[in-house]
């Protein structure tokens, strides 16, 4: 697997894959230039993942994880959070654009919004 | 454990201006137990500097390792040969390990990747704070366990100053408690409040620092 | 295929409340050898079932193992024994006080709380108010803050004992609380059997000669008494409990940060122990049963899943790579990883049963000696595809 | 597994699947029955709520994690656009005779039988001067969780936002439709959606009519913390709802507590709708030979879950209003229930 190289979805799979699948259900498709990467969790997005993601030639993204308080780990959402800003902090740090990395709360049934956010990219 | 964290980017990059080969290095005692330069440090920081570099016309090679111990020569001596191949190493050890390597591999370049801190322990998830200043002449057993000359922003030892106030210390009342608050508690709830009768001389500094570079020396492990 | 296959299982149930001796009763009834520590100064019920022990007096001091095969630490004077059990079920129940600061007024004479009012009827104290005229109790919900579910039931069911012995009643509300058939009807017969609302938003109380006068939207009422609902506060013990069992505790003092995915019956963070009835919600006596039997059968079912392999990821140490640096152990957040001995090497170990697979204790270990075995990530993601450790 | 289904579970709403998912879990062959063309019910067209950031646990996203648990469950066999059109009692086992979407009969003999065939909404329509239908700008909290779900939350920005009005029991505690009981759920949602209302156009301006506001547990402990102090509360309901100028919604109501009459114009009115047996309910208690209870949901024994039919239980909303959170831990009890009858003949 290559990864396009647009957008990188780091996405829980409980909330944002849910969406996603709802969105699919649909009849709907991803873009093609989008590269969707389930996780079983928030909390294990990794700072890593999204270093490599952009050294790989991703122009942006986006981690995904449930609202706070709807973790199914508790706080698996924070830790993703934490790391999108560790990272943007250090982007900001090396004179790349912090806005390369984004974190978004989602729900399993906002397959709508997950649309609208994707449209608008 | 030796807390350190990680040089400001800037001040790394502008370091290893001009390479286009670097090997770095992380050590897996002391700061990887603090998050600071364990092998997923390493890979972060390779990652970022790839990143940094990757405008740059020449194209940048960035090799990493991690070694058990960079304090350790033995430990060190599998990377000969890596060292060899590159332009300067990026060492994400303490200042300790960073000078081992540089004089392990005298013809070397090496640089450091983090700020050497001091000798701590995590307080809570993500706090490491100070516990120990080195001073080789340890008071600890006069004080209830808490050292004064360490937590008393005053280095105190005829404490408290007046600067005491709800059991913060006034150099930074967010973050610091007075150690001399936590001397009385402590000795309080051992029943050992007369030995803050004592009058504390002057401290000999020249057990610590002061005194000059210091070593051990065991003479029954020497032959 | 049966249903109920012999049952080796135990399980521990902690906690002495109403719903614990509900709990052991329900789980009992379904075979399993049931371990109760009270963990408090309780009557014992005079009679138990067979297949449960119940330990009085008997301190808890650590609870080893996971799910299917927990470890109960327990002293009993000078020994410490260790009481095996598939899972565990906690009601502690909650603690009860009188909220004085927020009414601004002390008990006495003429202000009691339901509690005080309902012995009072029982031993026939207040047979000479009641008899010599039309007594009036004016019974407040809702004053000077939010009344509790179970407090505001109690004052309902006070109200309506009171009335039931031919005193007249007043209840004063702000919005009256009908969430529930059971709620709904007893507010439904005590409109009939005469009890009077009174909707307010203010109202001011004062203590005139002969009785409590309350300034209220519908006029001024003189009563004889006023009749205070008590406030619920977490029990004591919640916070030290929840400590040694490792359960989180939301802002509120309870047991469990309310989470949506773990409202289901009765789930913590940990796999294999449930929290039961009023020590994790605000609750009258019969939702708080209820919640017990919700959480027997969520417990029941999952322990007939054990034996079933734990399907989706699970975290999984490369031992010989971990520093011991406890990273994990302290992230977890379902205290799945600890730092033991096993096979000669003194390492962080996962326990499958115990792990929920969320990848926390990957992403944050500074050696990447975790891994999310099961889970699929693209090759240009993975974090050791680059870094060399030389040992 | 066990090679034979040992339960029918009636209805593939959340109770319905939490239902089926405890009895897979026990190792319970299930046969799961649903009337529509796929799973969900209702409670799979409840929106997502949070607002700031942060969860307000309204349920709404445990129908998908359910879902997902089922398809993974090992033993149950959902049979969609399916419905009983009879039922047999064979030697103290049910048969269930049932059609299939293309008049294709079914039959299911089984010995226990759990019913989770939900609710319907109280249609707006049961309150005639609430203008539903007639009036623009009168939508029910439902069309409003609709359009969440269905477009996002932008959706918002087309609502006419100034003044909004929620208008509480609709249907519901309203002994002249024989509808006495409170509906439990609506006082949440509505609560609830008025926040993520606010969220995206902080300029509305929002007002509650309502009796009584059930606002306990610890699920709303941070709803209503925030929503008492950003909604005007208003003890009393509206009568009639007319159309006003420029294209509002004018209604008279008198204030509970003072008495006064007020005539005031609003810019949406959100009517929050209750929860009802559903329309099937007496010809299921018929077949299955079950009680209701006077409001209509099926009438169980104290325990709440067994119905006076041995072998039939209920769960969920066919039996009493919950909230979804609710239904999934009444949804259990009833699996264990039936546990507990399987077990006692085997």
């Amino acid at each position: 697997m290559s990864m396009a190289q647009r957008l990188l979805v780091l996405a829980c799979s409980r909330s944002a894959g849910e969406a996603l699948a709802a969105l699919e259900a649909t009849g709907q498709t991803l873009p093609p230039d989008v590269t969707w990467v389930n996780l079983p969790c928030g909390g294990s997005v990794d700072v890593l993942h999204i270093l490599r993601a952009l050294e790989a030639g991703a122009e942006k993204v986006w981690v995904l994880a449930c609202y706070e308080g709807a973790c199914e780990s508790l706080e698996g959402n924070r830790w993703a959070e934490k790391r999108v800003q560790w990272v943007q902090a250090l982007l900001q740090e090396i004179g790349l654009g912090p806005e390369r990395v984004v974190f978004r709360a989602i729900s399993p049934t906002m397959a709508a919004d997950l649309k609208a956010w994707l449209e608008e990219e | 454990m030796i807390v350190a964290e990680r040089k400001p980017m800037v001040e790394i990059l502008a370091s290893i201006q001009g390479v286009s080969r670097l090997l770095v290095v992380g050590c897996e005692t002391c700061v990887a137990v603090c998050l600071a330069g364990g092998a997923k440090e390493v890979a972060v920081l390779s990652a970022a500097l790839r990143l940094a570099l990757r405008e740059r016309t020449s194209a940048v090679e960035i090799l990493e390792r991690s070694v058990e111990r960079q304090c350790e020569e033995e430990f060190n001596a599998p990377l000969a040969e890596d060292i060899a191949k590159v332009e300067a190493v990026l060492s994400m050890a303490c200042g300790v390990g960073v000078q081992t390597l540089a004089e392990q591999f005298p013809d070397a370049i090496i640089y450091p990747a983090l700020n050497t801190q001091f000798m701590g322990r995590p307080e809570a998830p993500g706090i490491w704070a100070e516990r120990c200043l080195g001073c080789g002449d340890c008071v600890l057993g006069r004080f209830g366990g808490i050292c004064p000359i360490t937590r008393c922003s005053k280095s105190l030892l005829n404490g408290p100053c007046g600067g005491s106030s709800n059991g913060r210390c006034e150099v930074d009342p967010e973050h610091l408690e007075c150690a001399w608050q936590l001397i009385y508690d402590r000795l309080a709830r051992l029943g050992q409040l007369e030995r803050l009768y004592a009058i504390e001389p002057p401290k000999d500094w020249r057990s610590a620092h002061d005194g000059g570079p210091r070593r051990t020396t065991r003479e029954d492990l020497r032959l | 295929m049966n249903p109920m296959p012999g049952r080796p299982r135990g399980v521990i149930v902690l906690g002495a409340a109403p719903e614990a001796l509900c709990a052991v009763r329900e789980l009992a009834a379904l075979g399993y050898a049931v371990a109760w520590l009270p963990l408090e100064e309780a009557q014992a019920p005079a009679a138990l079932p067979p297949n449960v022990a119940i330990y009085p007096a008997a301190e808890l001091v650590g609870l080893g193992g996971y799910a299917g095969a927990f470890c109960a630490q327990v002293r009993r004077g000078e020994a410490i024994e260790c009481l095996p059990g598939a899972a565990v079920l906690i009601a502690l129940g909650n603690a009860r006080c009188y909220p004085q600061e927020r009414y601004g007024l002390p008990l006495g004479p003429r202000v009691l709380t339901p509690p005080q009012a309902r012995q009072r009827l029982k031993d026939r104290t207040l047979e000479a108010l009641l008899s010599h005229r039309k007594a009036h109790f004016l019974v407040m919900l809702d004053w000077g803050g939010e009344t509790s579910r179970e407090t505001a039931v109690e004052a309902l069911h006070t109200a309506r004992a009171l009335r039931q012995n031919h005193a007249e009643v007043t209840l004063f509300y702000r919005d009256l609380k009908v969430d529930s058939a059971p709620l709904e009807r007893l507010t439904r017969r005590m409109r009939e059997e005469g009890v009077v609302f009174c909707r307010y938003i203010e109202v001011e109380v004062r203590f005139e000669e002969g009785g409590v006068h309350i300034a209220a939207p519908d006029g001024l009422v003189r009563g004889d008494m006023l009749i205070l609902p008590e406030a619920v506060q977490p029990h004591p013990a919640t916070l030290p409990l929840a400590a040694l069992l490792k359960l989180r505790v939301g802002k509120d003092g309870y047991f469990q940060e309310v989470n949506v995915r773990q409202v289901r019956p009765g789930l913590t963070n940990r796999k294999g122990i449930y929290v039961a009835g009023r020590c994790h919600m605000d609750a009258d006596r019969e939702a708080a049963l209820e919640d017990v039997s919700h959480v027997v059968a969520s417990l029941d079912a999952f322990l007939h899943s054990l034996d079933e392999p734990p399907s989706g990821p699970t975290a999984e140490v490369e031992r010989d790579r971990c520093i011991r640096c406890l990273t994990c152990v302290r992230t977890c957040p379902h205290a799945a990883a600890e730092v033991v001995e096993r096979e000669g090497i003194t390492a962080a170990y996962v326990e499958k049963a115990a792990c929920w697979g969320c990848g926390i204790c990957a992403a944050h270990c500074p050696v990447q000696a975790i891994a999310l075995k099961g889970q699929a990530v693209p090759s240009w993601l993975a974090p050791t595809a680059q870094g060399v450790s030389i040992r | 597994m066990s090679d034979r289904p040992r339960a029918a579970v009636i209805g593939g709403g959340i109770a319905g699947i939490a239902a089926s998912l405890n009895l897979a879990q026990r190792g319970i062959g299930v046969i799961l029955i649903e009337r529509e063309a796929q799973l969900g019910g209702n409670a799979s067209t409840v929106c997502c709520k949070a607002v700031g950031g942060v969860c307000q646990h309204c349920g709404g996203c445990l129908f998908r994690d359910h879902l997902r648990a089922l398809e993974r469950a090992e033993g149950v066999s959902v049979f969609l656009q399916t419905h009983v059109e009879r039922v047999e009692r064979r030697e103290g086992r049910l048969a269930l005779l049932c059609e299939r979407a293309q008049g294709e009969a079914l039959s299911f003999e089984v010995p226990a039988v759990i019913l989770a065939t939900g609710f319907d909404h109280i249609s707006p329509l049961a309150k005639g001067p609430y203008g539903y239908g007639l009036l623009p700008h009168v939508i029910t909290g439902r069309d409003l969780e609709a359009l969440l779900q269905g477009r996002g939350r932008t959706a918002c920005n087309e609502l006419p936002l100034g003044k909004v009005a929620f208008i509480q029991c609709v249907g519901s505690r309203d002994e002249h439709n024989g509808r006495g009981y409170c509906s439990q759920v609506c006082c949440r949602y509505a609560l609830r959606l008025a926040r993520v209302l606010q969220e995206s156009r902080p300029e509305a301006e929002i007002a509650f009519f309502k009796m009584d506001l059930q606002t306990s547990g610890r699920d709303m402990a941070e709803t209503w913390a925030a929503a008492r102090g950003a909604f005007r509360i208003v003890a009393g309901m509206p009568a009639l709802l007319e159309r006003g100028a420029e294209g509002k919604v004018a209604f008279r109501y008198e204030e509970v507590l003072t008495g006064r009459q007020i005539r005031e114009s609003f810019d949406l009115v959100v009517l929050a709708t209750g929860i009802q047996p559903r329309a099937d309910a007496a010809l299921l208690a018929e077949q299955f030979g079950l009680n209701q209870d006077p409001s209509g949901f099926f009438a169980t024994a104290p325990d709440g879950v067994s119905t006076l039919v041995p072998g039939v239980f209920a769960a969920g909303c066919c039996q009493a209003p919950r909230s979804i959170a609710e239904s999934i831990a009444h949804a259990h009890q009833a699996a264990q229930a039936c546990v507990l009858y399987l077990g006692g003949r085997a």
